[in-house]
């Protein structure tokens, strides 16, 4: 842990992180798959990931990780429910392309 | 009967609720229904006629009064009570509802437990809000109000109902956002919603004048679309076509007048005396406007619309002459416009019922066929134009002489202009309703003259128009308690000087020293 | 002593006849309705000969006041009580309005035999007494108003009898109508004496006036002129008279009651009984002479060219209210209550036999079809005959004496008088001349029809003809100055005062030659040169075209006033103002929040990533708020850069 | 004073999660033809006694739980027997209008009854954790029964969309989260509360408090963040509907009540503008757009939009030097109860006359309804009046609190943009109740009447005494609210919650 310490200033990953979690919001917006805009919701939940560990290890505080566990825990849960919605889309619209799930507008 | 007045008006809201539940609970075999509405309203009717058999006339203030703690934060309070002023209107609107289950008996065939469900719950409305001495209860009546009529429009209109029912609620709803707010900062600055306490504080002077007068701008607004005042008379021709006619014979007038009246003008007195001029102007336009369009009318409930409005027009332009005897002539004038308008509404019921169009040029030579309808309807109209010894005639003169000699002589002399006129529309309604060669709908049709329960209802409506003419001392009297002077002594509203004072001295018996004080009188008016 | 004279019964029991057979006539036999409706009036006449005698033996002192305890209108200042007052004008109005209504009432039993509506038509003529009595014994002027209205609705009834004539109908709301522009007047005028006067009691007026002996035009002036809007509405004088021609739609008898003898004389009697207050509005009293001068004069140009004969007979009506107005004007109130008299019975008289006449033909009103009748209906020829002499003014009938009465008051009555008493005498000429081409065209000659067989009336029809004539020889004998001398507690004395001893006889010479030219000329061309009218039409095409179509009167006002109305109300009010203006107000409002709906609306796209978009986009807006906020209140105001001292808080 | 059991602190979430295990092995073990329509009488008893447990809590002295993350007060019980009461009428509702035969029936009842869990647990949990936990709770729940209906286009398709964009909100508020905990050292709320006006990096708390607020708005469903809800409502089916746009909501609110007045009550100066500006975007883009749906459910979509923008008008109520309001609060607070007992309702019946395969889902079906069967017409009508806020319903008691508390605190133009509002809503709610009154047009098939069993009676039942309640009888209710608000805004008691000191790593 010790090069995050002293090589690397705290900062730099809090950027990292946001950097990672404007990705993951670019990536909602632009993908057309749902399968990669879900992804996109994973790489946003885990760049939230890496700044508890940040956080985490600029307190001292044992917290931060145990919430890395939480979110880790219920982003599973969600791609679980996630995938099985997404196979029931393409059940009855046999399409994964996000612009196409449009029945429902105005 | 002593031991009753406490809890009469609580029985007069709660007696038409009742029967509401009663009708709602009873099947819909045979006349049931109908039946359980009409006795509901004669019972409501009659508990109504205790108030005035008990009321103390010549004792200021309010009567029959009951506060009770309702809601502690804000201090709302089961608070109501009756005066003068609202006395013979509750009555009215007690009359008013057996008239209105009577036109109804025969015009509703389909869901009459839904019909005369809401017909009680109006009534309940209605009488909530003449009774209602808390601000926040007679809000919650005057919204109440709304929601029977409109949803019977819907139901019963007669081509687009919904339409009509969501211009006249939109029409009064809307501007009742305002008065809410309005009432809503009054208590965040009084901690009160009671009538009488608020009227002591808007008086005293500690509220910001800015700020009153947007309050009592809002409540204006609120009660002028009610009313209707031109130019916001938009919801009552389309209403008066659609709404069924128990309905359409109250919904106009009573309430927003009434309310002109007490919470307006009374809570406001230094704001309703900025706004009078206004006020007069568009009661002035509206009197000849409503008379002007009532003439060319081709549907006789649009006419009545429009006749509704120069009528009321006129009420307004008592309300806001700001004098005693201007406001006694306009409850009396609202009285006879609710007896007036209710039996007139009920023979154009009976006919449309009969003839089932409201088209007056399919009309025509009735009068042979039914000359029971033709007599009532005449008497109505003549009492409705202002003829001397009906009904009409002691408001409008009151109205009249008051404006001409403490307002304004123009107002005055614009305002009667609508006399002529009032005489043309109805006039011409009648012929062409009743006289001349009969139209071919009216021999196609075999005649049946009013009913028995129609008779019932309408005979001593004509008597009381007589009454009302030849003995007005019978109303006027509690009426005149009831616009008093408010007590607080800088809420008064000083009328115009001379005349006032004309009008203090009981008649002006020619000795010298009154003649004296007459022309100086005068030379001060001058 | 004062006895009781019970006046209030006048009234009540016309009222009580009305009540009974317009509830229950319907079901009642025919002769039991004729009863109830003859014995109203009847009775009604019998104590007013009574209040007569017991004034006029002095038992009871005149005016005699009758009071009911409760007021009517109590309220703030205003009183008004049902108070009835009794003095010689009064009386007199009285007798004429029960005497003559009495006749008429008998008349109508045989007139209207045979019409259905018989109770009916009963009921509303005892309604009108009861109006009509009303009217003349009120104490106060808003008393009088309901007479006033009452026997306008009453006339509004009886005209629109015949409701299945679309004629008769729209001629009783005309009636009614026009009447009610008149009462603006009138309701005005009351309120401004209520104004300046604080009471509507004549005695308590009066009073006022006598305290305040200075006090001469002003508001005076407008209290009278208002006044005379509305007597000139009820009294059918210019410009009002237009309803009373059309009133003739309504039964003969009605015509005669209420359209000639009685309602339409009530402008009259309300100037006299007002005329404190016109005594001191010269300008307003200068104008009554004026309208009724002109008035007279007027309407006795177009009677020229009338055929109907009851139309002939209503201009003439108003032309001799015009000579009331005139007698009016110059202050000679007696003198026009005298010729209200006797006018009550000629007229009346004209009217019934006219209805005779009328009732002989089957129906027929049109002069033209009408001749040699004298024969046929003796009795008839021979009372009508009465009456167009007396009319014309022959003495020693009753008109002479009236009609001089007024000649010779406006003669004397001032800088404009002798131009008044020329309009006058030419008045009295037409009058004349246009009476006798009526008895000429009615009853000499060959009969112009092939289709009638005329025959007398019935006894009942008759009866009221002959007491009518008889009233009509001998109504004028008692003579003015006596007249006068009865009235001058009422309205004061005959101001003038000829300086000229001889005048009288002079002035009424004019006026017989005037009377006599006219029969002369009418007896050139309607008897013995019957010719000579058509060539006389078709020599002056304009002039007759005028006077038959009545100047053009009705015409005028229907295009200048009831056409512009409707317009304007069902275009410009109707559709510009309700329906574009306000209408569209509500519409764009309405219109306005759809269309945002509408355009919010496009922001659910049903596209997934355009939601996700609008998520970032508030987010980053929110973000941007937060800090923009931040920066410019919370850590602002404390001077700190959030971005720079990030150590500030380093103890 | 005896220490309270940790247990008892979340005694009603854990009955709610034994019910709901205990549905849900049933389910599995029963054999398949056998009804399932037992077991949503199961769930509703098990909501029951917890909601009964919830008042129970009473008794016990307000204080927290399992080392500070979990409170319990007048707060928590309020919002407890709030959502209880809820789920229980959406339960009710479904025992009868699911399909009878249907599969997956236990599975249905026991996700109502986990997201109940959820929900529950939000209101209570102090703790930053708990919270995401609770929120996740409830919304994979929610999301499940969102695509219920999933042989037909639409469920899935709700379901993909809510699913999504939660997942894309929480992932906000969980940054939120991280960031605050940078700031602060701790994810405890009162801990977070003293900590964070003393905190370094303020930069931090407000990016923090932005982001929270993002996630929360999206919850609520408040304008710019609504823009699932119509979509999401439309596809899902009516009485997960009536559940969605009720409990989660009160339990969001209770969230966001909690956020603003308990982590952040210092930078009131900023999230009261901000909350002001949302509360007026919400009512009237709700409005404007709901005014020409044709779609009932869609509208009431939009209208669950406009009220939330009425509920957060009581947040710009005035509030004392701390930045507390005990007038918004309870005026907040009541809003909900009074909201969610009418609009719970209006759905039940919308199930009702709509069937659950929403035969009938156009305002011009229910055309004539109230001739066709008028107790549904009369309570759909009354609900509507309600919605409106016409007195002596609950409405108009909550519409009447939340503007009286923002007239109070000086929110004068607020209140009448407000109340403008309302008199626009009223015409789109008036215009579905006009239709219903209508006489039913003369080429209208007659549909079926809807049959309406005894749990749904009860469901209804419930629904219109609260409504009425709320509307004659406020006083117990916000008697309740208002001590709610009074706890919410009481510190937390001194000792209980160990405040940290202050440590700089460097």
């Amino acid at each position: 842990m010790s090069f995050l310490h002293h090589d690397v200033p705290l900062t730099w990953y809090l950027l990292l992180s946001a950097a990672l979690f404007s990705l993951g919001v670019v990536g909602f917006l632009i993908k057309r798959n749902i399968i990669t805009v879900f992804m996109s919701i994973e790489l946003m939940l885990n760049a939230v990931n890496l700044s508890f560990v940040v956080f985490a290890y600029q307190w001292h505080e044992v917290k931060g990780q145990i919430f890395v566990f939480f979110v880790m825990m219920v982003a599973a849960a969600e791609a679980a429910v996630g995938l099985a919605i997404i196979i029931a889309v393409f059940r009855v619209r046999a399409t994964l392309a996000v612009d196409r799930i449009n029945l429902m507008k105005l | 009967m002593k031991a009753i007045d406490p809890i009469i008006l609580t029985l007069i809201l709660l007696v038409p609720l009742a029967g509401a539940v009663l009708v709602a609970l009873a099947p819909d075999r045979a006349k049931l229904p109908n039946w359980i509405a009409l006795l509901t309203s004669l019972l409501t009717f009659v508990l109504t006629l205790h108030l005035p058999a008990h009321f103390i006339a010549g004792q200021r203030g309010f009567q029959f009064e009951v506060n009770i703690p309702w809601i502690e934060s804000p201090a709302i309070c089961y608070h109501v009570g009756v005066d003068g002023l609202s006395l013979w209107l509750i009555v009215l609107v007690g009359l008013l509802a057996p008239i209105g289950v009577v036109a109804s008996w025969n015009a509703i065939h389909t869901r009459r437990k839904v019909f005369y469900s809401l017909f009680l719950v109006q009534q309940t409305a209605m009488f909530g809000v003449f009774v209602a001495l808390d601000l926040m209860l007679y809000y919650g009546f005057w919204e109440l109000s709304l929601v029977p009529m409109a949803i019977l429009i819907a139901m019963y209109g007669r081509k687009d109902g919904t339409k009509a029912a969501l211009k006249f609620f939109l029409f009064t709803f809307i501007p009742s956002a305002p008065l809410l707010v309005a009432i809503l900062w009054l208590y965040a600055r009084t901690h009160t919603f009671n009538f009488s306490e608020l009227q002591y504080q808007t008086a005293s002077g500690v509220l910001p004048a800015s700020a009153l007068s947007w309050c009592a701008l809002a409540f204006l607004f609120a009660f002028a679309v009610k009313v209707p005042v031109f130019p916001l008379h938009g919801w009552l021709a389309d209403t008066y076509n659609e709404a069924p006619v128990a309905l359409a014979m109250v919904v106009a007038g009573k309430l927003g007048l009434y309310s002109m009246l007490r919470f307006h003008v009374g809570l406001f007195p230094a704001q309703a005396r900025a706004m009078a001029p206004l006020l007069i102007v568009l009661a002035v336009i509206g009197i000849l406007y409503g008379a002007c369009l009532a003439l060319v009318q081709r549907d006789y409930w649009r006419l009545m619309a429009f006749a509704a409005l120069s009528h009321l027009s006129l009420i307004v332009l008592a309300i806001y002459g700001l004098t005693f005897m201007g406001w006694s002539g306009a409850v009396y004038q609202l009285l006879s416009h609710g007896v007036v308008d209710g039996a007139i509404f009920l023979l154009l019921g009976a006919l449309e019922i009969r003839y089932a169009t409201s088209t007056i040029a399919s009309y025509g030579g009735l009068a042979a066929k039914l000359p029971r309808t033709v007599t009532i309807f005449v008497i109505a109209t003549l009492a409705m134009i202002g003829l001397p010894m009906l009904s009409g005639f002691i408001g409008e003169f009151v109205i009249f002489s008051s404006t001409f000699a403490l307002v304004s002589r123009a107002a005055a002399i614009a305002a009667a202009l609508g006399v002529i006129l009032g005489a043309a529309y109805m006039l011409s309604l009648v012929q062409r309703l009743f006289y001349g060669p009969e139209s071919a709908l009216v021999s196609s049709k075999p005649a049946h003259d009013l009913r028995i329960g129609e008779l019932a209802i309408l005979t001593p409506l004509v008597v009381l128009m007589l009454v009302m003419g030849l003995a007005p001392s019978l109303w006027l009297n509690a009426i005149q308690t009831g616009v008093h002077p408010p007590l607080i002594k800088n809420n008064v509203i000083v009328s115009g000087a001379c005349a006032a004072a004309t009008y203090e001295a009981p008649s002006l018996v020619a000795t010298p020293e009154l003649a004296a004080k007459c022309e100086s009188l005068q030379e001060a008016q001058r | 002593m004062i006895l009781s004279l019970h006046i209030w019964l006048i009234p009540l029991l016309p009222l009580a006849g009305f009540l009974l057979n317009g509830i229950l006539g319907s079901r009642l036999p025919r002769w039991l309705v004729s009863t109830i409706g003859l014995l109203a009036p009847f009775l009604s006449f019998v104590l007013v000969l009574n209040a007569y005698a017991l004034t006029s033996y002095s038992a009871v002192a005149l005016p005699y006041v009758e009071t009911f305890p409760h007021p009517w209108i109590a309220i703030g200042g205003l009183r008004a009580d049902f108070s009835f007052f009794l003095d010689p004008l009064s009386l007199v109005m009285l007798l004429v309005v029960t005497g003559v209504g009495f006749l008429i009432h008998i008349y109508s039993v045989g007139y209207m035999a045979h019409e259905e509506g018989y109770a009916r038509y009963f009921s509303f003529l005892n309604l009108f007494l009861f109006f009509m009595t009303v009217l003349v014994l009120a104490g106060n002027v808003l008393l009088l108003f309901v007479g006033w209205e009452g026997v306008g609705l009453a006339s509004y009834l009886l005209i629109g009898f015949w409701f299945q004539k679309p004629s008769a109908a729209a001629a009783g709301k005309k009636a009614f109508i026009v009447n009610r522009i008149g009462d603006f007047g009138f309701l005005i005028g009351i309120f401004l004496i209520l104004a300046n006067f604080g009471t509507l009691n004549f005695a308590q007026i009066a009073q006022v006036l006598t305290l305040k002996a200075a006090w001469h035009g002003g508001v005076l002036t407008a209290i009278c002129l208002c006044l005379l809007v509305g007597a000139a509405g009820k009294s059918a004088q210019l410009p009002l008279y237009v309803w009373l021609p059309d009133a003739m739609e309504g039964p003969t008898p009605v015509s005669a009651l209420i359209h000639a003898a009685t309602m339409v004389t009530a402008g009259v009697y309300m100037i006299a009984r007002t005329h404190f207050l016109f005594d001191r509005a010269p300008i307003a009293l200068a104008i009554v002479a004026i309208v009724g001068a002109a008035t007279a004069i007027f309407a006795a140009t177009i009677a020229l060219a009338q055929t109907d004969i009851k139309r002939v007979l209503a201009y003439s009506t108003i032309s001799q209210l015009g000579y009331m107005f005139l007698a009016c004007g110059v202050a000679a109130y007696s003198a026009a209550i005298f010729h209200l008299v006797t006018h009550a019975f000629f007229k009346a008289l004209l009217f019934l036999a006219a209805g005779s006449v009328i009732h002989a033909m089957g129906g027929e009103q049109d002069m033209r079809k009408m001749g040699g009748l004298r024969k046929k209906i003796p009795v008839t020829f021979w009372t009508m005959t009465i009456a167009v002499f007396t009319i014309a003014g022959f003495p020693p009938l009753a008109a002479f004496f009236s009609k001089d009465a007024i000649l010779y008051a406006a003669f004397v009555s001032g800088s404009g008088g002798v131009f008044l008493w020329l309009v006058g005498l030419l008045t009295a000429l037409l009058t004349s001349l246009y009476m006798f081409r009526l008895w000429y065209m009615t009853f000499f000659g060959e009969l112009r029809t092939a289709d009638a067989h005329p025959h007398e009336s019935p006894r009942s029809m008759r009866a009221p003809l002959i007491i009518l004539a008889l009233l009509s020889i001998c109504g004028g004998w008692i003579g003015i100055e006596s007249f006068s001398a009865y009235l001058a507690p009422s309205v004061g004395l005959h101001p003038a005062v000829s300086s000229f001893p001889h005048l009288e006889l002079i002035l009424t010479a004019f006026a017989v030659l005037a009377a006599l030219e006219g029969w002369l000329i009418a007896d050139k061309y309607y008897r013995r040169k019957t010719e000579r009218p058509a060539q006389l039409a078709a020599a002056l095409p304009a002039g007759y075209t005028l006077l038959a179509n009545k100047y053009y009167v009705d015409e005028i006002y229907d295009a200048v006033l009831v056409k512009p109305l409707f317009n304007f109300s069902r275009y410009f009010l109707g559709w510009v103002v309700d329906t574009g203006i306000l209408g569209g107000i509500a519409w764009l409002l309405a219109g306005s929040a759809n269309l945002s709906g509408a355009i919010l609306q496009r922001w659910q796209s049903g596209n997934l990533r355009s939601y996700a978009a609008w998520l970032t986009a508030a987010a980053a807006v929110i973000l941007l708020f937060v800090f923009h906020a931040s920066i410019g209140s919370y850590l602002g105001a404390r001077g700190i850069d959030v971005q720079l001292n990030l150590h500030w808080m380093g103890h | 004073m005896n220490p309270v059991p940790d247990i008892y602190r979340i005694l009603p979430e854990v009955i709610l999660t034994l019910t709901g295990a205990a549905v849900m092995v049933i389910d599995a073990s029963i054999p398949p033809s056998w009804s399932r329509r037992y077991l949503g009488f199961l769930a509703a008893i098990g909501t029951t006694i917890a909601l009964w447990a919830s008042v129970g809590q009473l008794a016990f002295p307000e204080g927290t739980g399992f080392f500070g993350t979990v409170e319990t007060s007048t707060f928590t019980i309020f919002f407890h027997v709030l959502i209880c009461g809820i789920v229980l009428v959406a339960l009710l509702l479904s025992i009868d209008t699911l399909p009878q035969h249907s599969h997956h029936q236990g599975e249905y009842y026991a996700l109502i009854v986990f997201g109940a869990v959820g929900m529950c647990l939000l209101t209570s949990a102090v703790e930053l954790l708990v919270v995401f936990i609770a929120l996740e709770i409830s919304s994979i729940s929610t999301y499940i029964l969102a695509g219920y209906r999933k042989q037909t286009g639409r469920g899935p398709e709700a379901a993909i969309k809510y699913f999504l964009l939660g997942s894309f909100a929480t992932a906000f508020l969980l940054y939120g989260i991280a960031l605050i905990f940078g700031a602060t050292g701790t994810t405890q709320i009162y801990q977070i509360a003293q900590l964070a006006p003393v905190a370094q990096n303020q930069t931090l708390v407000l990016a923090a408090l932005a982001l929270m607020l993002v996630g929360i708005l999206f919850k609520v469903s408040a304008a710019p963040f609504h823009v699932w809800t119509p979509d999401v409502y439309e596809g899902a089916p009516s009485p997960v509907v009536a559940l969605m746009s009720t409990a989660p909501k009160a339990a969001a609110f209770a969230l966001l009540l909690r956020v603003v007045y308990e982590m952040f009550p210092n930078l009131r100066s900023i999230w009261a503008p901000l909350l002001w500006i949302v509360a007026v975007l919400s009512m009237t883009v709700g409005n404007l757009a709901a005014l020409r749906q044709q779609n009932v459910k869609r509208m009431l979509a939009y209208s669950a939009i406009a009220h939330a923008g009425y509920l957060l008008a009581a947040f710009a109520a005035a509030s004392d030097a701390r930045g507390f309001s005990e007038t918004g609060i309870a005026a907040a607070s009541f809003y909900i109860a009074a909201y969610a007992a009418m609009n719970v309702g209006i759905f039940a019946v919308v199930t009702l006359v709509g069937g659950y395969d929403e035969h009938l889902s156009l305002i011009d079906d229910f055309r004539g309804l109230m001739y066709r069967s008028p107790f549904l017409a009369s309570l759909l009508i009354f609900f509507l009046i309600s919605l409106i806020g016409i007195p002596f319903t609950g409405g108009f008691f909550g519409k009447f609190y939340s503007f009286s508390a923002a007239v109070d605190g000086g929110a004068i133009a607020l209140a009448i943009i407000g109340l403008l509002n309302s008199g626009l809503a009223a015409a789109y709610y008036l215009r579905l109740a006009l239709v219903c009154a209508q006489r039913p047009a003369a080429d209208q098939t007659v549909p079926p009447k809807p049959h309406v069993g005894i749990a749904v009676t009860a469901a209804l039942a419930i629904a219109v005494l609260a409504t009425i309640v709320l509307g004659i009888r406020p006083n117990a209710w916000l008697y309740a609210a208002q001590s709610a608000a009074h706890t919410l805004q009481a510190p937390p008691p001194p000792g209980e919650v160990p405040v940290v000191p202050l440590q700089f790593p460097q």
